[in-house]
């Protein structure tokens, strides 16, 4: 939609968005939110963005092809789930250890993967609909 | 009941005249007016039920509501203006 | 008295959410309906949010439920327009009633968007 | 005795590489191998004959106490000699008969096969054993049948005998499993001390109806025989050997073998008699029909079959006549029968027809196989000096025991048709003219016949040769000592009578042949065959019915039988039960939750009368909203959340979606149907859910989270403490499956868009 | 309450199945998507309700009763992301089909692209040439 | 122990996600092959554990059961897994064989061994809801899968296939739901301790559900119309997969479910088991007998077949679930050949429509004989591994006088036969209508088929070893004393 | 955006992902670089006086909310409904994105007048008005208020 009013708001919105995403990432484990709410967000902020600015701009502000994130959020899931095989404990046991003064465990770096997954995943998905709507639209107006 | 519960009753009583223009139309765009007024009784309510539970949390439900629920609207509106009002 | 403020501010704030919901109902088109959920709308809610505010007393709880507020008047005219102005297109008739459209005809065939001459508003820092 | 049936199959799979060596040799090179079973099977004679069985058995599948075990007592052995000696003229024969053939070496392979099964079959002790050798005899027939593999009617023949034998074969399964219950083992050999309990058992008719029809198919018994003239399709070899000789011989000897075990009651020897009558008749009639050599022969061993299973039949009414009528016409037919296909078949090969009317003179151009098919001739005339005649004196001995005067009459009767056979197959030899560029075949190709024809003769001649082993065979189908002084000369007797009524009657039909042979050819009475054919018929068409009902492409029916058949399911179950649940909880509701209840069910229902997509998605937003509100009601602030989030969402990607389809269709209405099928499973589901409401909830994981989230889990959202952690397997596989729709998005889009249009 | 959600849950049931016996697809994933709705409150009502509030531990570490059944929550947020991540697919799937097969009506997808005609044990088949 | 038992789970999970983040495509077919021989290895390892020290559990995240999520390998399970991991492998070297490049610059290597993963999850864990999870990890696989490639045909089937699929999730998640609802308990050790206090009626009625979400996982009826609807489209390297593993997800929850917690009314609900099976098995192998298309036959036959494990589970004794087990087990390994066969047979002729095939017999005689000892295997005949599974199966049926039940699995085996007869009569020994070229079968495609098809001959001469096992699946599953005391440890 | 670098930043350290201390930490560091003001450069330095504008203009669009909320009730509830709707096109004398858009989201939130798109020239904003029975009146009205206010706030 190229519209000057949503395109303008839209930058807004997107850092909010995109903001919002990440507290409700961060605190998921003591307040309502998480890794999966987190990423819905943050996909609604790139959906946002791609729908006043076009694809191509969107793309522009992720650093890799969403579709790589999966992988890499898949990974950091599993790498989070393997850390008690070395503690000789069962798959995806807890472990936490403070990190310059803050508690980090493998649950929430799990959900850090979680986060990742969702939003690569939906966001390759929102893309990919919106690279074949960039055509369509003209020819069916 | 308490005031505020009744109050929350009061708000759920706005439902069914949204409702009505979602059923009735006549066209997309006014569904989707009816899915707006939904979705902002919807904030209302999650910021009301913060009161009468006392549980602050639910004030959560109302920020992402309110900063996520307009893209269905945008999301909606360009279909509408590609695709007409109809709905196909 | 804290409790009476809430009590009031959260009666008003249901209040508009029923006039923007009988003005759902009753207005004559489309236009005309999305004045009442833009404007009543918005008050009803922010009116209960600002309860909530008020209800608390505490910063968080404040802090939270204002920017609740700002997200709402920050998205609901960007959703009126984008939906006003898409129903436009797509050629949703306003109501029989409609006293003026200077909007007809303006739009071209690729959904771009001419100006009219007119002239300025007089403007007190120009004069 | 294991080691020679192993190494006759492993034998038989290095039969395409030997016949890779020796080419047109491979035939006498291959013959060793049977050949050298024959002798080791024939060392074994002293033994058997002196009335002590071998046994030998090793572990199979002990946990099913399966063993794979073997018994050689007479009549395994007379069975072993048979498959194992003819089978080296068989071999010899092939040599000759498909000399070139490209599928030779296969051909082998799978004779030779087969030829292990049938020894696997008549020397097997375990029931398991015997059934899986039962099956492989008709899995290498299948495939020999069907040599001719390019023929329709070839495949249509191989086919039609694997269904009838093969489903023969499960009935038999089954029956022998049920023996094997009844009698506690899985050994034959001690299933047949406790034929008294078997034959006392509840299930023993059952069990004896199933084993018969496994034995009836595979012995071509009326009114299963139709199989076996269309198995002649196969190459000749197969037809000696198979169909004569050996294969078609397997259900005679599973009678035979069981007899002292389930023989001895009334059902038992009136069935094996009925059938074993009818069959002989109807071998004996059909002969008529036909000029092919083959069929002609095909249709005489059906009658031979039926007259074995009639002597079985009478082997428990008899005092020793029927067992060893059973034993010395087994071998005369074998012999003669399978040196009469051999012949045919070489006749076939130099002369190029196998019908009797074209045939003529041959005696002169094919001196040797002349001599041979005389001979077999008179066996199968069942005149002296030849086995054959012993054989059927001996058979009319014991049915003048045994059988009512009209079963004689009838079993005359069939026999006088193997007289009138014996004339139409010698007659073309000395008939008329010998053909021009006719010629005797090699030596493989008469070796044979003579050999047969000849043991025939001489054993008939001798018949002392033949007297030990014929008592041993007796012996074991009678399950008691049985003996008789086998002798050429009986002097008279009625039975003597009866062989030369037999002869006359033989006679007499000859002459009737030919008129008799317009008639039955021009009209023929319709018999089980097609029967079967109208069955197959009936069930491709049944077939084809079930798949336009059933299989018809349309997901909206499958969908109705899903949720029919569950609401049918639940329902039964429901039923059956008696009470319907009620819980006896409160039904007060919170106004506001029950506003918000009421809103979305009517949303709902209103929303079907929208005729919009996007409409329908938006308006489906009330109940989505709703849930979320209720959610949120009942304390659930990250579902509320998570479920506001993901309604955006999907109405986002519908609408995308939509965006880009021009032709979206119409909204059908529904159908009556569609209706009652939703609101049953509706109800269902409110049905069980007011059921599980009765049910006492236990907290005892809820209450272990609550208190172990904060202080063990580190978290005090005790949902995402659930989700993260205590069962953070379920989140792994979760965002697997979004990460898995990202992937399969990505893969059905870009394919899309290398095409290069929406 | 846990008696009006029955019937809700299965008035939502019977609505989801109807619209999921509509041939066309849209109608079809709209009905998935109700009756994965209703699968959602069926299971938060098995958890029983009745709480006073929501399952989140109080800072002080205290847990405040009645407490609302945690466990249907995460299950039923597993659930709805499984639906959503399905649903999401099947947008695209019934996307693509269209691409494809130019029509989102199922009863206008045949079973098979081509007939063949089945071998019979009595009858030679040929296939028909037109 | 405990990290063993959740190897099968992780091996195909870290392949997979390899595979996604490395990009390069010879990588990916090594880690692909790599993986499926670390999960056969990890299968046997597991297989003989269990065999040694009885059934083993562990309890994901140290959490004790039954508050989290419990892994348990009993001797089922076990199975299963290994069976698994041979239809991966020799999968796997089929699709190496076959190279498909588009496919596999999809993801084809990740998607597989994400299937596996869900599958293998589906057979290891101990918690109802967890299997839920695992069903829909190896469904999304499968849809991807399914439509990877985007023909006609593929989509055609896939929307079928999802749209059931749906439908099956939702299934589960209600039975889920209102057995969670009923009890309180999630575990299915948990469970089986807890179900005998809920109303044998509602139990019943919830078996039934459960019977029909995991009926249409595997294809029982009323619920297969979809698999023959949507097997035959992708290409046999999917395919085979999918036949091979899918529906036996199924069969094992089936197995599962009605012998751990739905044994209070076993005169009711495994009766329906019977009915079910019996009317799956004759009407499998009836819409076999009706089609021409080789890929598409061979779904009805596997359609028809699930109907033998049924059986098995419907008569409940020890013999008749050994035999369930049993065949279970031998199906994975012949329908997966005959899949694969079928995909051989495509690349050599370009149709798999029989009218319009033939000329084998004479040009790939070995071919034949690889056809022919899956099909007489599917026919349950000597000496082949498919006749040892019908023979225990219908040896159970009559020592419990289930005469009915028998007499239908006796007459599927004669129909099968026919079918199979069939196939090889239009595809082996006809003359082609038009004569094809025959050309060089690449020895990598043929190895797969060989290495099943030997398999199925070798347990059908040496039947004990899997058979024994069976029998240990089948005492353990009739004992839920011995899963319960393994995962809660106690014995209640 | 930087200030948002540090409370993020400034929440790490504190170990607590709550809103309430991401404004307590935002607020903090906004005073932080309020202090190290002379290091930033001239347009950085309108950020802090469009925090000081910024409430003033939040004040006056409150009201104006409050005043449109009520007429559209008026409206609402008068059982004539006396609308007099139409479109109208409002010449814009802002100029930038974020004048034109401000302007457009605040007409929406004031009485009677909804603004539905921006000319592509820029030049004119078309509003649905509510009560348009002298467009002039309203253009004229919005031009004094709002444009100012928009202006205040932005330059
Ligand atoms: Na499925
Ligand atoms: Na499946």
């Amino acid at each position: 939609m190229n519209t000057l009013i949503l395109k303008t708001t839209s930058r807004f919105l997107f850092t909010l968005l995109l903001l919002l995403s990440v507290f409700l990432l961060l605190r998921g484990h003591n307040e309502p939110g998480g890794g999966f709410i987190g990423a819905l967000v943050a996909v609604g902020a790139y959906a946002l963005f791609a729908l006043a600015h076009g694809l191509s701009a969107a793309r522009k502000l992720l650093p890799l092809p969403p579709l790589r994130l999966v992988g890499w959020g898949l990974l950091v899931a599993l790498v989070s789930a393997l850390v008690a095989f070395f503690l000789d404990k069962p798959l995806m046991t807890g472990v936490w250890f403070s990190l310059f003064g803050v508690k980090i465990g493998t649950p929430v770096i799990f959900d850090i993967g979680v986060y990742l997954t969702v939003f690569g995943a939906l966001l390759s998905a929102i893309f990919g609909l919106e690279e074949t709507a960039d055509r369509t639209p003209e020819e069916a107006s | 009941m308490s005031f505020l519960e009744g109050a929350l009753l009061a708000l759920t009583l706005t439902l069914p005249f949204a409702l009505y223009r979602l059923v009735k139309g006549p066209t997309l765009p006014d569904r989707v007016v009816g899915l707006d007024l939904i979705t902002s009784v919807a904030v209302a309510m999650a910021a009301l039920y913060a009161l009468v539970s006392g549980q602050t949390a639910f004030l959560d439900v109302a920020i992402a509501l309110a900063l996520f629920a307009f893209l269905a609207t945008l999301g909606l509106a360009r279909y509408i203006e590609y695709r007409g009002h109809k709905g196909d | 008295m804290v409790d009476l403020l809430v009590y009031a501010l959260v009666s008003v704030g249901i209040f508009f959410l029923f006039i923007a919901a009988i003005g759902v109902v009753r207005m004559p088109d489309l236009y005309n309906r999305m004045h009442a959920t833009s404007k009543a709308g918005t008050l009803g809610v922010g009116l209960i949010l600002v309860a909530v505010a008020v209800f608390y007393q505490e910063l968080s709880v404040a802090a939270r439920a204002l920017s609740a507020l700002a997200f709402i008047i920050l998205t609901a005219p960007v959703a009126a327009h984008a939906l006003g102005r898409a129903a436009y297109l797509s050629g949703v008739k306003p109501c029989r009633d409609t006293y003026i459209d200077e909007l007809a005809g303006h739009y071209q065939k690729n959904h771009k968007l001419e100006s009219v001459e007119k002239p300025a508003p007089t403007s007190h820092t120009e004069s | 005795m294991t080691l020679a049936i192993i190494s006759a199959f492993l034998g038989a799979l290095l039969a395409p590489l030997v016949y890779r060596w020796l080419g047109s040799l491979a035939g006498w090179g291959l013959a060793f191998l049977p050949l050298s079973l024959t002798v080791y099977f024939a060392s074994l004679l002293p033994t058997v004959i002196a009335g002590n069985a071998v046994r030998h058995s090793a572990a199979w599948v002990p946990t099913l106490s399966v063993n794979f075990s073997f018994y050689l007592d007479g009549l395994s052995l007379l069975f072993a000699l048979l498959i194992t000696g003819i089978g080296t003229f068989i071999v010899i024969y092939t040599g000759g008969y498909l000399k070139g053939h490209p599928d030779l070496g296969k051909f082998y392979l799978v004779l030779l096969l087969f030829m292990a099964s049938m020894l696997g079959l008549v020397l097997a002790d375990n029931i398991v054993t015997l059934f899986v050798m039962w099956e492989l005899t008709s899995l290498t027939s299948y495939l020999l049948i069907g040599f001719n593999h390019t023929e329709f009617r070839s495949r249509r023949a191989a086919t039609q005998a694997l269904f009838v034998t093969a489903g023969g074969g499960l009935a038999l399964l089954a029956g022998l499993i049920l023996l094997a219950g009844m009698g506690g083992s899985w050994e034959i050999s001690e299933l047949l001390t406790k034929g008294e309990v078997l034959r006392e058992h509840p299930l023993y008719l059952g069990s004896l109806v199933l084993v018969l029809f496994g034995a009836f198919t595979k012995s071509a018994q009326f009114p299963f025989h139709f199989w076996l003239p269309n198995a002649m399709e196969a190459p000749t070899p197969v037809s000696a050997y198979l169909h004569s000789a050996t294969m078609v011989k397997a259900g005679v000897y599973l009678l035979a073998r069981l007899q002292p075990a389930l023989g001895g009651t009334e059902v038992w020897s009136s069935t094996l008699m009925a059938f074993g009558l009818a069959t002989l008749l109807t071998g004996a009639t059909l002969t008529f029909r036909h000029t092919d050599l083959k069929r002609l022969l095909a249709y005489s061993t059906v009658a031979a079959l039926g007259a074995l299973v009639f002597a079985i039949g009478m082997v428990p009414l008899t005092g020793y006549y029927g067992a060893v009528g059973f034993a010395t016409f087994l071998l005369a037919h074998s012999l003669y029968k399978g040196g009469l296909f051999m012949a045919a078949g070489a006749v076939d090969h130099e002369a190029g027809t196998r019908d009797i009317n074209q045939l003529s003179g041959l005696f002169r151009v094919m001196p040797i196989t002349g001599v041979a098919v005389v001979l077999a001739a008179l066996s199968l005339a069942g005149l002296p000096p030849v086995l054959g005649f012993i054989g059927k004196e001996v058979l009319y001995l014991a049915s003048l025991q045994a059988a009512p005067v009209w079963m004689i009459g009838l079993a005359v009767l069939g026999f006088a048709v193997g007289a009138t056979l014996a004339l139409i197959l010698s007659v073309p030899f000395f008939r008329g003219p010998p053909p021009a560029e006719v010629h005797e075949g090699p030596p493989s190709l008469w070796l044979g016949p003579l050999v047969l024809a000849g043991l025939g003769l001489l054993v008939g001649l001798f018949p002392g040769l033949y007297n030990p082993l014929a008592d041993a065979v007796a012996t074991a189908v009678k399950g008691a000592p049985a003996s008789y002084h086998l002798k050429l000369w009986p002097g008279f007797n009625l039975a003597l009578l009866l062989s030369l009524l037999t002869v006359a009657v033989g006679v007499g039909l000859y002459f009737l042949y030919p008129r008799l042979q317009a008639w039955m050819a021009k009209d023929p009475v319709p018999g089980p065959e097609n029967a079967y054919v109208a069955l197959l018929r009936g069930l491709m068409g049944l077939a084809a019915r079930a798949e336009r009902l059933l299989q018809s492409g349309s997901l909206r029916a499958y969908l109705v039988w899903v949720f029919g058949g569950l609401s049918g399911l639940v329902g039964l179950a429901l039923l059956q039960s008696g009470t319907l649940p009620w819980p006896s909880q409160t039904a007060v509701v919170n106004p506001a939750k029950a506003v918000l209840m009421a809103l979305m069910l009517l949303g709902a229902l209103l929303v079907l009368r929208l005729r919009s997509h996007l409409g329908m998605v938006v308006g489906v937003g009330i109940v989505g909203a709703g849930v979320a509100l209720l959610f949120l009601l009942q304390n659930a602030p990250d579902l509320s959340i998570t479920q506001f989030l993901v309604e955006t969402l999907t109405a986002i990607l519908i609408a995308l979606v939509l965006l880009q389809i021009r032709n979206i269709g119409e909204v059908p209405r529904g159908r009556w149907l569609d209706k009652a099928v939703a609101l049953l499973f509706g109800g269902i589901v409110t049905l069980l859910m007011l059921g599980m409401l009765t049910e006492p909830m236990e907290h005892h994981l809820s209450n272990f989270f609550a208190q172990k989230s904060l202080p063990e889990g580190f978290g005090r959202n005790i949902v995402n403490v659930i989700l993260v952690d205590f069962r953070g397997l379920d989140t792994f596989g979760e965002i697997t499956v979004v990460g898995l729709a990202g992937l399969g998005v990505y893969a059905l889009l870009k394919r899309l868009r290398r095409e290069g249009k929406p | 309450m846990e008696i009006w959600m029955a019937f809700l849950v299965g008035g939502l049931t019977a609505v989801g199945v109807y619209l999921m016996l509509r041939p066309h697809l849209i109608q079809f994933l709209i009905g998935f998507l109700v009756l994965g709705n209703a699968a959602n409150l069926l299971i938060f009502t098995a958890g029983r309700l009745g709480s006073s509030f929501p399952p989140l531990v109080q800072p002080s570490g205290t847990v405040l009763e009645p407490i609302a059944n945690p466990l249907p929550q995460a299950l039923i947020l597993t659930a709805i992301v499984i639906g959503f991540a399905l649903a999401a697919f099947g947008i695209v799937l019934f996307f693509r089909a269209q691409a494809v097969l130019h029509t989102l009506n199922a009863e206008a997808m045949p079973e098979t692209l081509e007939a063949a005609p089945a071998p019979s044990p009595v009858d030679e088949v040929r296939e028909e040439r037109t | 122990m405990s990290w063993l038992l959740v190897l099968p789970l992780l091996i195909p999970l870290t392949t997979g996600i390899l595979c996604l983040v490395v990009a390069s495509r010879p990588a990916q077919r090594v880690l692909g092959l790599v993986g499926a021989l670390g999960l056969l290895a990890a299968a046997i390892t597991l297989l003989v554990q269990v065999n040694q020290r009885g059934i083993q559990a562990v309890q994901v995240g140290n959490w004790p059961a039954p508050f989290g999520i419990t892994f348990v390998a009993d001797h089922l399970s076990a199975l299963m897994v290994l069976i698994t991991g041979v239809v991966a492998m020799v999968v796997a070297l089929y699709a190496l064989a076959e190279g498909d490049q588009p496919r596999e610059q999809l993801g084809y290597y990740a998607l597989c061994h994400f299937l596996l993963f869900g599958v293998n999850g589906a057979f290891l864990t101990g918690d109802l809801f967890n299997l839920y999870v695992w069903f829909e990890v190896l469904l999304l696989s499968s849809f991807v899968l399914m439509i990877l490639g985007g023909s006609k045909a593929q989509l055609m089937g896939g929307v079928k296939y999802f749209a059931v699929s749906l439908l099956s999730s939702i299934l589960f998640l209600v039975a889920v739901g209102l057995l969670y609802g009923a009890t309180g308990a999630l575990n299915m050790a948990d469970l089986a301790t807890r179900v005998g206090s809920v109303a044998p009626g509602l139990l019943s009625a919830l078996a039934m559900l459960f019977l029909g979400a995991f009926g249409l996982k595997a294809a029982v009826f009323p619920f297969f119309f979809w698999l023959p609807a949507s097997y035959p489209a992708p290409p046999v390297m999917i395919s085979a997969l999918f036949a091979g593993l899918l529906t036996k997800v199924g069969v094992y929850a089936l197995i599962r479910v009605f012998t751990l917690l739905f044994t209070q009314d076993t005169a009711f609900t495994h009766t329906v088991l019977l009915w079910v099976a019996g009317l799956t098995l004759l009407l499998g192998v009836l819409l076999a007998l009706a089609q021409g298309e080789l890929k598409r036959l061979l779904s009805f036959q596997l359609v028809s077949h699930i109907g033998y494990m049924l059986m098995g589970l419907g008569i409940l004794s020890p013999l008749a679930l050994a035999g369930s087990v049993f065949y279970a087990l031998n199906h994975m390994i012949v329908i997966a050949a005959l899949f694969l066969l079928a995909g051989l047979l495509q690349r050599l002729q370009g149709t798999t429509v029989l009218v319009r095939m033939g000329g084998l017999y004479q040009s790939h005689p070995w071919l034949a004989v690889l056809f022919l000892l899956p099909a007489f295997s599917l026919a349950g005949l000597p000496p082949f591994s498919g006749f040892w599974a019908k023979f225990t199966l219908v040896a159970a049926g009559l020592q419990a006088g289930q005469y009915a039940i028998v007499t239908v699995a006796l007459l599927v085996g004669l129909l099968t036969l026919l079918s199979m007869g069939l196939v090889f009569a239009e595809a082996f020994w006809k003359n082609p209508p038009k004569p094809f070229s025959p050309s060089a079968t690449p020895p990598g495609l043929v190895l797969p088929v060989a290495l099943l098809a030997l398999l199925t001959l070798g347990i059908g001469l040496w039947a004990e070893p899997l058979l024994g096992l069976s029998q240990a699946a089948a005492q353990e599953l009739l004992e839920p004393s011995r899963y319960i005391e393994a995962v809660l440890g106690v014995s209640r | 955006m930087y200030n948002v670098v540090l409370t993020v930043f400034w929440m790490l350290v504190t170990e607590s992902f709550t809103l309430s201390n991401f404004l307590v930490g935002f607020a903090i560091c906004f005073l932080i670089l309020l202090l190290a003001r002379p290091l930033f450069d001239a347009p950085s330095r309108r950020y802090f006086t469009l925090a000081w504008k910024l409430p003033r203009f939040v004040a006056l669009m409150l009201w104006e909310i409050v005043l449109s909320s009520v007429r559209v009730a008026q409206a609402v509830l008068s059982p004539r409904m006396p609308i007099k709707p139409g479109f109208i096109a409002y010449p814009l004398t802002v100029k930038s994105d974020l004048e034109i858009t401000l302007l457009a989201n605040l007409i929406t939130l004031t009485p009677g007048t909804l603004s539905l798109d921006v000319s592509t020239d820029r030049k004119v904003l078309y509003v649905h008005g509510m009560f348009v029975d002298d467009p002039q009146a309203v253009i004229q009205s919005t031009h004094d208020s709002l444009e100012k206010a928009v202006l205040e706030v932005t330059q």
